[in-house]
Parts: C-alpha cells; structure tokens; sequence
C-alpha cells in the first residue's frame, strides 16, 4: 500500500507542475518550428529537446548529476563548446567575397550598432524598474544583436550564464526570422531605385590572400581586442586550416565530424537551461523584447550606412547588402539578395551580401571581447 | 533614475567606435595585403596559382599502400612471365 | 647488481600472478569469439582488449592515473558513454514496423518478464546463501536478461560499479549466443504449425508518424516511468534528429563518427573493470548463471505471449516473433525468421520480428527505470 | 531463509505490472496518433508525403556556393549574349 | 580619460613585449613551414597557430581558465591524447613489411641508439654547467630520437612537463627535416655499391599473422616491459582493430574523425605550451642541439648496423633501410628509398625501408617504457 | 664533474640492451608464430585465405594509387630514353 502510494508519487503525472508543463508545451512549439518551419534545426532541435528532458519532474537530468547537466558544466560553463563551435564555422567560412571588396567590412560594422544600442535599452528598462537587468547581463542579452549564435553562447557562458537558456533560444530564433523581420524595415528604409542597384563584378581572390587573411585577423585582434581573441583566435585557426591547403583532413573532420559532434552536445547542455524554474522568470520576456529591438536596430543601421556609403562611393553600393551586416550566416544575405531580385529580376546580390554577412561575424565578435572587458 | 543607461552610454560609444575602427583598420590591412601579395607575391614564390599547390591528402599509409599494390602487380607480372 | 635485480622485479614476467594470467587467457578467449566467431565484436574487442591491458601486472592503465581508469571515470562513472550511445541506436533505430503493427509491443512487455524472474533468482541465490547479492546487484544482474548492451551497462554503472565487467560480458555473449540459445526453448514451446504461420502484409507507415512517435513515448515515460527518462530520453531524442529529416548532418555523425568514438571508449572502460582482482570472484560466476536463466525465461516468456495473442487476435501471429521481444537487436530477430523459415521455406517473419525486437529495447529501459527508482 | 525473496517478490511483480501497462499504453498511444494524423494530418498541411519534404543537405556554405556558380554562369551567360 | 586609459592600457599594443613578439615571429614562422614547406603540418599547424594565441597579452588563453590551458588539463596532462593519437597510428599502420622479413627489426632497435646517445649527451651538458637538466628531462628530451611525435609528447608529459613546448617543437621539426638530416650520414656511412644493392622480394603475409602479430608484440611488453604497455598497449589496439576485419567501422572512425579531432586539440594543447616565459629559456636551445644529435646518430647507428647486417646476411640487406629504423615514418622510409634510387634507378627500396620503419615505432616505445621505468 | 653521465651511462647501456632483446625476441616469436600458423592454420580453419576475408579496402587509397602510376610511368619514361 505505502508502495503503491510512493510509486505514485514517483509518476511525472503526480509531480508535473503548470510551469512545467508550459515549458514542455514552449519546447514542443520550438520542436515544431525547427522541423516543419525549419527554424536553425541544427540548433533549435537539440535545444529543444534537452529542454523537454530538462523539465521531466522527479529525476536529474539537468540537475544534480544528469547527462544534461554535465554536459553544461563540461562544455558551457568553461566555453569549451561555443569556441570549438567557432572553430568549425571559421572552417566553413569563405572570405573570398570580403577579400575581393574590403570596404563592405564597414557595413559589417555599422550593423553592430544593434548591439549597443541595445545595451542601452536593457539599461534604460532596468533604470524604468520593468526589469532589473545588472551590466554584465545587459552586455549578455545586448549581443542576441550580433546575430550569431556561438558568439551569443560564448558571452553569455561567461557574463550571465543565469540567462543562457533564454539568450540562445532569442538569438536563434530570431536569426530563423530573419527573413521576416528584415525586410520591412529594409523596404522602408530604401526607395525601389536603391534596391535595384546592381553592383560590379567581384575580382578574383588568390590563394595566398585566403592564407594571409586570418593571420591579419588574428594580429590586429591580439593588438587592439585581445579580450576578442579567444573567440577570433579559435574562428581564425579554424579558417586557416581550410585555406591553407595542407591540412585537409583536419579541415574535413572539423567542418563534418567535430561540429556536428559538438553542435548535438551544445545543443543538449543549452536545453538544461530550459528549466521551468530558470526560463519562466520575467526578464526572458525582457531579452525576448529586446532581441527583437537588436536585430531591427542592427538592420536599420546595416541599410542606412550602406544608404551612406553608397553617395560617397566611385562603384554603386546597393544599400540592400547593409541588413547582412548584422550576420545571421547565410540567412541575412539571402533575404538582401530577395529583396533586391524583387525590386530587379535580374540583380544577383548575394556574392555581394556575404562580405558584409561574414565581417558581420567578426563585427560581433570584436563587440563581444569589448563587452567582456568593459562589463566583466 | 537614469543611473545605468548614463553609465553606459559611454561604454556603448566607446564600443561602437572600437568596433568601427577595428573593422576601418582591417579593411586598410587587407588592402595593403593584396596589393602587397599581388607585387610581391611572384617573385617570393608565392603566386604561380595551380592546384598543384595543393598537396595530395598526405595520409601516412599512403606511402605503405602504394608500395604494397605495386608490389603485388611486380609479383603478379613475374609469375606471368616465365 | 641491484639495479639488474629491481628491472627484473619490474618485468611482468617476475610480477604475473595466477589469477592475472588466467584473465589474460580469458581475453584472448573473449577476442577469439569476438574475431573469428564474430561475437559483437563491436564491443567484446575493445572490452578484451581493454582485459588484456587490465590485466598487465607493474603499471597503472586500468588503475591510479592509468588511461583506461580514465576514461572509465569520464565515461561509465558518470554513466556518460551509456547514454551516448544509447542516443545512437536511437538514431540507428527504424520504428517503422512498430508503428505498422503496435499491438506486437505487447511481446515486447512480455519478454522483459525474464528481467523480473532474474531478480527474484538472484536473490533466491543470495537467500540460499550461495551467493551474497543486494538488492541493486540483483537488479543490476537481472537486467542482463533486457538483451540491451547499453541499457545493462547504465544500470550497472548506477546500481552496482563492482559488478560492471562481469555483467558486461554477461550481456553482450549472451547477446551473441542468442541464435544458439533461443532456438530449442522456441521450438520446445511451439508446434511446427504455429512456427509455420504466416502473418498479413504491414501497411506503409507515414513519416508523420515516425516524427511523432519518439515524442509520443517520451511524453509517457515522463509521466508514467521518469526514471527511465535519461536513457529513452537519449534514444528518443536520436530517433527524432533521424526521423525529422531536418538535421541530416547531426543524424549523420550520430549514427557514424559519434556512436563508433564512443563504443571505443566505452568498450575500453568497460575493459578496466575485467582486472582479475574484481572478476574472478565467485559472483561472477552467478552472474553467468543468472544471465542465461534471464535470456532463457525472457525468451519462453515472448513465445507464450504471442501464443496467447495468437489465440486471441483476429490477425494471425507467429509465436516465434515473441522470442525477438527480448531486444538483441537485431540478432533475436534474425533468430526468430530463420525459425519460421525452417518451418515454412516462403515464411518471411523478419519485418514482422522488428516490432517485437525494438519494442523490447523500450521495455528493457522502462524495466531499468522502475528497477533504478525501487533498488537505488 | 526467504527474507530477501520476499521482499523482492512485490518489486518484481509491480515491476513487470508497470512494463505491462506502459507498452499498452503506448500501443493505444501510438494507434491513437496513427488514426489523428490520418484523418486530420492532410487538413494540417501534414500529409502530402512526397520527399521534396525531406530537405537537402543543409550544409551552410551550400547555398553560398551554389549561389556562386550559378552568379558566374550568369555573369558569363549576360557577356556571351551582348 | 580614465576609461580610455584603462583601455589603451589593455590592448595588445600596449601590453605587448619583447619576448612574446619573438615567439609570435617563431609561430609565424612554423606556420611558413608547414603550410608553404609542408612540414609536418598536421601537426605544425595547429601546434605553431596554438602558439600565436598563447603569446597574445592581456587574456587567458593559454593560462587561467583559457580554451588551451583547459585543453591542455584534460588531454596532455592526463596524457590521454597522446595515447589516443598512437592508438590511431595503430589503426594506419600495415605491418605486412615488417611480417615478411622480420630480422629487420634489429635494424629498428640499433637506430634507438640515438636515444640513449642524447641521453648521455644531455648529462653532459648538464655535467658541463651549460645546462641544468635533470634525469627526468635529459630522459625527456632523449626521447625525440625516437623520431615518433606522439611517444615525444608522452614521455613528456610524463617526466617533464616544463620542457613540452621545446620538445613538440624538437621532435616535429626534425621529423620534417629528416629528408635533409639523414642524406649526407647515410651517403658518408655507405659506398655507392653498398646504396645500390637490391633486396630480394617480400614473401605474401597471410592474415592470421596480421592478427596475431599486435597480440604477441602486446604479450611481449607485458612480460618483459609492463612500463610500455599504455603506449604500445593502445597501439596494438589500433592496429587489432585494423586487422581483425570485424570491427570496420571502428577502425575507419579511429583513421579518420578519432585521430583528426584528437589531432587538432592536441596540437592546440601543445601550443600552450609555446608562450614566450616557457619557451624563450636557455633550455630550449639545448633540446634543439640535442634532438639534432639524436637524428644524427639514431641515423648513423641505423646504417652501421645496416652494414654489419649485411655482412652476416644471407640475403643482401641494403645499409640504407637502417636509417628508417629511427621511425619518421614514412618519411624516413621514403628517404631511404630515394637514396637507393639515386645509386640504382631501378632500386626500390620503400617496402623494404617501411620494416625497419615500423619497428622503430616499436623500438622507441619500448625505450620510453625502459625510461619512465628508471627515471621517474 | 662526472657525476650525472656515470650515473646515466650504466642506465643507458641497460636501456639499449634492453630494446635489443626485445626486438630480438620478438623477431623470434614472430618467426615462430609465421611457422606455427603456416603448419597448424589450416588445421585450425584459419588458412582459407579468400579476399572476401578482407574488409574493403580504405577510401583514401585513390591518391596513392595516383603516385605509383607516377613513379612507374617515370621509370618508364626513363628506360625509353637511354
Ligand atoms: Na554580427
Ligand atoms: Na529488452
Ligand atoms: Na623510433
């Protein structure tokens, strides 16, 4: 009898509280999102699942010494996984459109303007008292404005690793919709002429620029942002093993093998953060909020700075390319090239768009290393 | 009230800045790179742009495999002729 | 003189012990069976292997800082590598001729009735003073009879560490031997009419329902069984990452470099635990005894209840895919075919033994989970 | 003599009870979401099984690649037909 | 103000010195090497950019809690990735070669000579007051005569984890210039007519002797030299594994994803050990002496021993394989056949040079056994 | 001044020694189990040497096979030029 009543005590169906509940409803909605919408699902689907394992009552998986919660303390909490990440997507990286035209870079910066405006704005909610967000957790959701995951998992694994759960479903979310969000802020910022600005053809990029550029990356980071260099440092080694030739089947396993290994344990140890006592708080509304303001302010800048550019430039700039600064590899620039295939059939914007889209990722990348060190 | 947003409203400048510098101070970098390489790069060796540069996959057994097939043909064709 | 006198008190030659060479030759024995007999090799090799260097007298490998201590501490301590590749045959697992057929999962319930008797004859052993077994021992012995490798070495690493190598290769030689072992039980409870039968053609399973299907049995196993959550939740979340077709890369690497990465370690670790000090020791022989009495009940169990079935469905059901209801995917099930086939040269009951085969791993993990939240 | 069997044998029969009822919960589970999806699945846009659902390989630089060659046959295509 | 300079204060710029300039130039310049002189750059690579991040002032890349330092705990620390890279050379290793005309082993035992050579040669220097190395590191530095990379970073981290940076460096170095360093020993050690004599052709190796030859060189160890057993341990595995046919899957994984991953994190490890305060003292210029010695006479025993076996021989035996008896596989094999070619174009010497090749693997394993044995 | 080289030199001639008897033992077992397993292998079903004993043979072979062609057609090419 007293068993009976124990085991029964021991059921999830006893246990299961609402908040659990409703995360395991949240998961299922993100489940759904990542395979029928395929919102990131390389991401999104581990993520989500852990999340759903991370909320079954009455055993540890994300807590104590379950598998979820290892991997967090072996991955997360000492960055491992988010660098090595990193590393792959220097691996599967090609800078020969940003090599072939330099000043696109700027766009990748101006892009940033997302990140810090959105500092801001998580400071200002904290000073009206909606939300009470400290420094270095401002730092940690302003960075969902960088548009790239790992750089958002690596910032917020050492500023704010109390939000880590809600940061990196924001930041892949709203990457997945991007090609939502960006184009009526786009639309309105540029008149059709602008939009259907074609641009010149890109010249041919040697080989030994590909070599030498990580190496350029690296040492201007190690002098100026050397608080960026873990992040860059791992992108760059990864990159350099692609280019340099020598090392293919290092370069083949790290952009096969190694990142997907690492994307299922990432994904697996960002889910235990998907606990109902952790995400279900209020400020997760707060960085839903103002992942939103990142990404809109990060392309409203992208576009006008491209706008910018454009008067001062000899060859025409199609401001469209300006919204792929923000990153969100690959997604930003399919969605500049649609927009301008709309505005002119035949204009073939994305060669172009992904100089921006990949300075973009260094963009937030520097951003971070400045965050870590002024907040931190 | 307005305590946080004013102590960062520098660091947020002062980021945006660093950030475009950065990224001016590369584009600058990359440009003086390949013009550099693009002088340069003939005569230290490093232009003749063939795939040849590329090594073949440098797997250690190479090497033992290759010797082990030709081989066995040099036995197959020694026996073939008597 | 003194030096030549401590080199050779370092030899092995002068350190091996009886026991120690025993083991040795109870390894090889192992990597015989394993590579010429092709006994799961995947598995015994490197669990012999890791015998072998166990077994080495006058250096630390199994022991102190030695690899393989090593990766047991990583791996099986923290019941990491079980779960890993739990997540493989997950995503290595086609539940298609389940969802053809469910009701064949109720032969799936019926063979894990070798698990329970299993634990009942432990400790009937323990209670004739034969045997000295606790509680978890029992049950960790008893779930030998689940036929599922990763399964046993979970609970083992949860419930009973001392008695992981025995039980380790308990599992996977009976596992082996299951197309020796099963065969006169099923014939000896069956008529060669029944054996003869020929069940109706499965319908075609659509994808929605595989998608669906891991969700649906990890929603129940958090409800009704929680315990059992981190291994049917690691297998469910591989199933999925299979069936979504949305992550075809993660997939990928699961089933390849991922599962074959870990099965070595795994395989090494559980090689740690065969020194002679921990196996030769007179449970082990128990254990042998226990496992087999747990293959040879598990399997009268499955045929019984596809007889009863038989008797009651309007669909007629070979008895002998109850035997594939222990798991020993898909050895049990490839056993139960070549039976009907004997019997009826145009029977083909492979397809039709998958249900049973794949719905014995869930019952065995449920079994596990119940065991873990009763024993611990 | 029997202590350890005894108090095994509620753990054992509770055990293969609960295995019972799980499979045939999940037998009824799953024939309920087989007959859901078959009726409703088509009216949710789940139905049409066609494998253009299945996507390709979605290797991130695929697309950017893709993109590239198909830029340059354009490019080329544009200056053959003046 | 005082931002700005805290700011100035932490770029690299600033904080940049003399000596960590110097490596950054050294890794620069390894990375020339590797990429544009392919020296051995699976290794090289990772091992000289690790290097460039470790010298970066101002973060925690190779210290603290960096992505290295962390790297270098886990896998060089616990010598876990050295022991997991042999396994793998295990696994890529064909000792068919060595099958067929076993008494060329001897060969790879007299280029061991090397080893011991430098290790007298280090206590002399120390003897000398040039340097001050102990046992233990005269022990460690020895070793990189045994030209095998892995076996290198394992005595290392083993008996003098201070001196891994310069002994990685050593070892690899040299291992690349073997096509330079062995030439003008061997042509000084030989007559013409001795570089031209041909070998007479292997006899067919059956597989039963593949399978049983990593069990018996595994036995061998145990009995004789237990202390070799983790690395010559690991390595039969990989070769077993290999050879048995059964496990195919674990083996292709172990050639390809198992070592490259490994590979590359190791490499990243060693790079740690690159920084300017480990690497820029006395020391290191006297491993760099010392590992040229070690080539130098491993080279020159190799030959000499080459020439009294041929004297003795039956069958001709050409000097110059004896040079591959220091390992560098396949360079040094390599290099001996282009030397015979170079006396007899018709000269094929590669299968015969790959025996002594792999033994000297064998050879240097046993030496690093008999040297943790008597120096720890 | 002598002091670490006598004390190291007893350690290395043993050291040296030490890898010849190995290797010379092992040269021996080898021997041995070639002649054991050349005799007795049959008897024990271990002879039937068929390929399809052997796994498939590794990917990476391609490149390999692409050098011995080279060097062969190089031999070739320099025998027809005397
Ligand atoms: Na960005
Ligand atoms: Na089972
Ligand atoms: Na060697």
């Amino acid at each position: 009898m007293e068993q009976w009543r124990s085991l029964w005590q021991s059921t999830g169906l006893y246990r299961l509280d609402l908040p659990q509940t409703a995360m395991m409803l949240i998961c299922l909605l993100l489940l759904y999102l990542a395979i029928r919408k395929k919102f990131e699902p390389l991401l999104l689907l581990p993520i989500a699942f852990g999340g759903l394992l991370a909320n079954i009552p009455g055993v540890e998986i994300a807590t104590g010494d379950g598998i979820l919660r290892q991997l967090y303390e072996i991955g997360l909490a000492t960055s491992i996984f988010p660098l090595l990440i990193f590393m792959g997507v220097g691996a599967l990286t090609d800078f020969g459109p940003l090599l072939a035209n330099p000043r696109t870079m700027i766009l990748g910066a101006a892009a940033q303007v997302g990140i810090f405006a959105t500092l801001l704005g998580a400071l200002l909610l904290s000073d009206l008292g909606w939300f009470d967000f400290s420094l270095q957790q401002a730092a940690a959701i302003a960075i969902i404005g960088g548009a790239d995951g790992p750089t958002s998992l690596y910032l917020a694994s050492v500023l704010a690793p109390e939000l880590l759960g809600a940061i990196a479903v924001a930041a892949y979310s709203y990457m997945a919709l991007v090609p939502l969000i960006q184009p009526p802020i786009a639309r309105a910022l540029t008149s059709p002429r602008e939009r259907a600005i074609r641009m010149s053809e890109q010249r041919h990029v040697r080989r030994i620029e590909k070599i030498l550029f990580p190496l350029l990356l690296l040492l201007l980071t190690a002098l100026l942002v050397p608080a960026a260099a873990p992040l860059l440092g791992m992108f760059c080694f990864g990159n350099l093993m692609r280019e340099s030739g020598v090392v293919k089947r290092l370069s083949d396993t790290t952009q096969n093998s190694l990142v997907n290994i690492v994307t299922i344990l990432l994904g697996l140890a960002v889910g235990s953060r998907l606990a109902a006592d952790q995400f279900l708080v209020p400020s997760t509304l707060g960085i839903l909020l103002l992942g939103l303001f990142a990404f809109a302010t990060g392309t409203a800048a992208g576009v006008l700075m491209g706008k910018l550019m454009n008067r001062f430039s000899r060859n025409p700039i199609n401001p469209l390319i300006g919204a792929a600064g923000v990153s969100a590899v690959p997604m930003a620039a399919r969605t500049a090239h649609r927009l301008g295939e709309e505005a002119d059939p035949e204009n073939f914007l994305l060669m172009h768009a992904m100089g921006p889209n990949v300075a973009g990722v260094i963009g937030s990348a520097v951003a971070a290393g400045i965050l870590i060190r002024l907040a931190a | 009230m307005e305590n946080l947003v004013s102590q960062g409203m520098p660091l947020a400048l002062f980021g945006i800045g660093i950030v475009f510098v950065f990224l001016c101070l590369l584009v600058l970098a990359t440009r003086a790179m390949s013009i550099l390489t693009g002088r340069f790069g003939p005569a230290l060796g490093l232009a003749p742009e063939n795939l040849a540069d590329y090594p073949a996959p440098p797997a250690q057994v190479a090497a033992i495999i290759a010797a082990v097939t030709m081989h066995r043909q040099r036995m197959r064709a020694r026996r073939a002729t008597p």
